[in-house]
């Protein structure tokens, strides 16, 4: 399936891009997670400590066990500091 | 009334708008954060946003609030892009009939902004720049609710 | 700054002369108190205090809020005399560099307001006049602080 | 000795005047409230349940067994109701 991933402060910074479409084979957030691990070194570094990061799917909070299934958006980002 | 937005705005123009349309309650809580610089060196704070999701995530916020302390009225301003100190970063405002409802739903507003509105806070000073860390704190202060 | 006086006054005036001179604070809460008219039958509000007793005790409660939460600075402003419904009655405004000393310290200022500054409301309605009786609540909320 | 007394709210009403001379023998605020009571209706009216009321020595609040001793003035009222 095809997802777009965004990225936001810091994750948004390593990766280098805001953005992308990502062909994936995984079911959850996590399967997802380990194949943009693999893809280049900048992400590798931005995804080595999964509990500084968070991830919404389709602009909602959740967790990394989440399915994929029929997500159009898949967001990383590290815990928020509004207010 | 939600606005997530790059343009300054009046936080006492804000009060009183909100104040005036507040019809019957007694209790108006505001709530007004504003650039911190405990260095003295920060040129400027860099607020990202995730568009769409915050209006949303705020949104809901806002309904709960709403409905769990019967507010009259509720209203949140949030800015992104870059701030200079002492700017106006964002405002919550909540009326209801009495004090402890006005103040509880306010409080609550802003632990779920800090939280769980996708802000996120970047120090831009002459020494370099951070990303505003999240505290322990702030995730924590969730549990009261 | 403390005001005791039967003047109106602009909230977000207030609240913006406020906000200029917190300084380095990054929270600013305020309360603002309203007259309500729950039975649609109220004239007006009669607000009586005990001159000289009133700015004593009020200063002492300010007194007590700005050492226990470090505050930068505080405000309280309270009227007297002869108020219409949806007038200002009051208004608190707190600072601090964090938003929860600033909210204990707006919310404590409300409740020893409420019960141990010299105010006495009366409603004054087409039905007659009558003192606002106060809540035990209200004198139970001291307990928290 | 000679205090002034002040009312508040209803008790001023009741007794009909906001403040007024008082020559007293009484040791505590209790004694002081005695001599009132028996003054006229009017002052036995405000002053028949102490639990409403709250009284106040030279601007601060206080009970009802606190001395006289040194007081200049001496405040009745309802409990408060401000903010």
């Amino acid at each position: 399936m095809q997802v777009e991933v965004l990225y936001f402060a810091w994750v948004r910074e390593r990766i280098g891009l805001p953005r992308e479409m990502v062909e994936t084979t995984a079911t959850d957030v996590a399967g997802l997670v380990k194949e943009l691990q693999t893809r280049e070194e900048r992400y590798a570094l931005a995804f080595s400590d999964l509990s500084a990061l968070r991830v919404a799917i389709d602009q909602e909070l959740t967790d990394f066990d989440a399915p994929l299934k029929g997500a159009r958006e898949v967001a990383f980002f590290p815990p928020m500091t509004g207010g | 009334m939600l606005a997530v937005q790059s343009a300054a705005f009046d936080p006492g123009q804000v009060l009183n708008e909100f104040t005036a349309k507040v019809g019957n309650s007694g209790a108006v809580v505001s709530f007004t954060g504003l650039v911190r610089d405990d260095t003295g060196d920060l040129k400027h704070m860099q607020i990202e946003h995730y568009p769409g999701m915050t209006e949303k995530a705020i949104g809901a916020m806002m309904d709960k609030a709403q409905a769990r302390w019967n507010l009259t009225e509720c209203t949140v301003i949030h800015r992104y892009g870059e701030l200079a100190p002492n700017e106006v970063i964002m405002m919550v405002a909540t009326a209801a009939s009495h004090r402890v409802e006005a103040f509880e739903a306010a409080d609550y507003l802003m632990d779920y902004l800090k939280s769980c509105a996708p802000f996120w806070k970047k120090e831009v000073s002459h020494s370099g720049d951070i990303w505003v860390a999240s505290k322990q704190a702030d995730e924590e202060a969730l549990n009261r609710w």
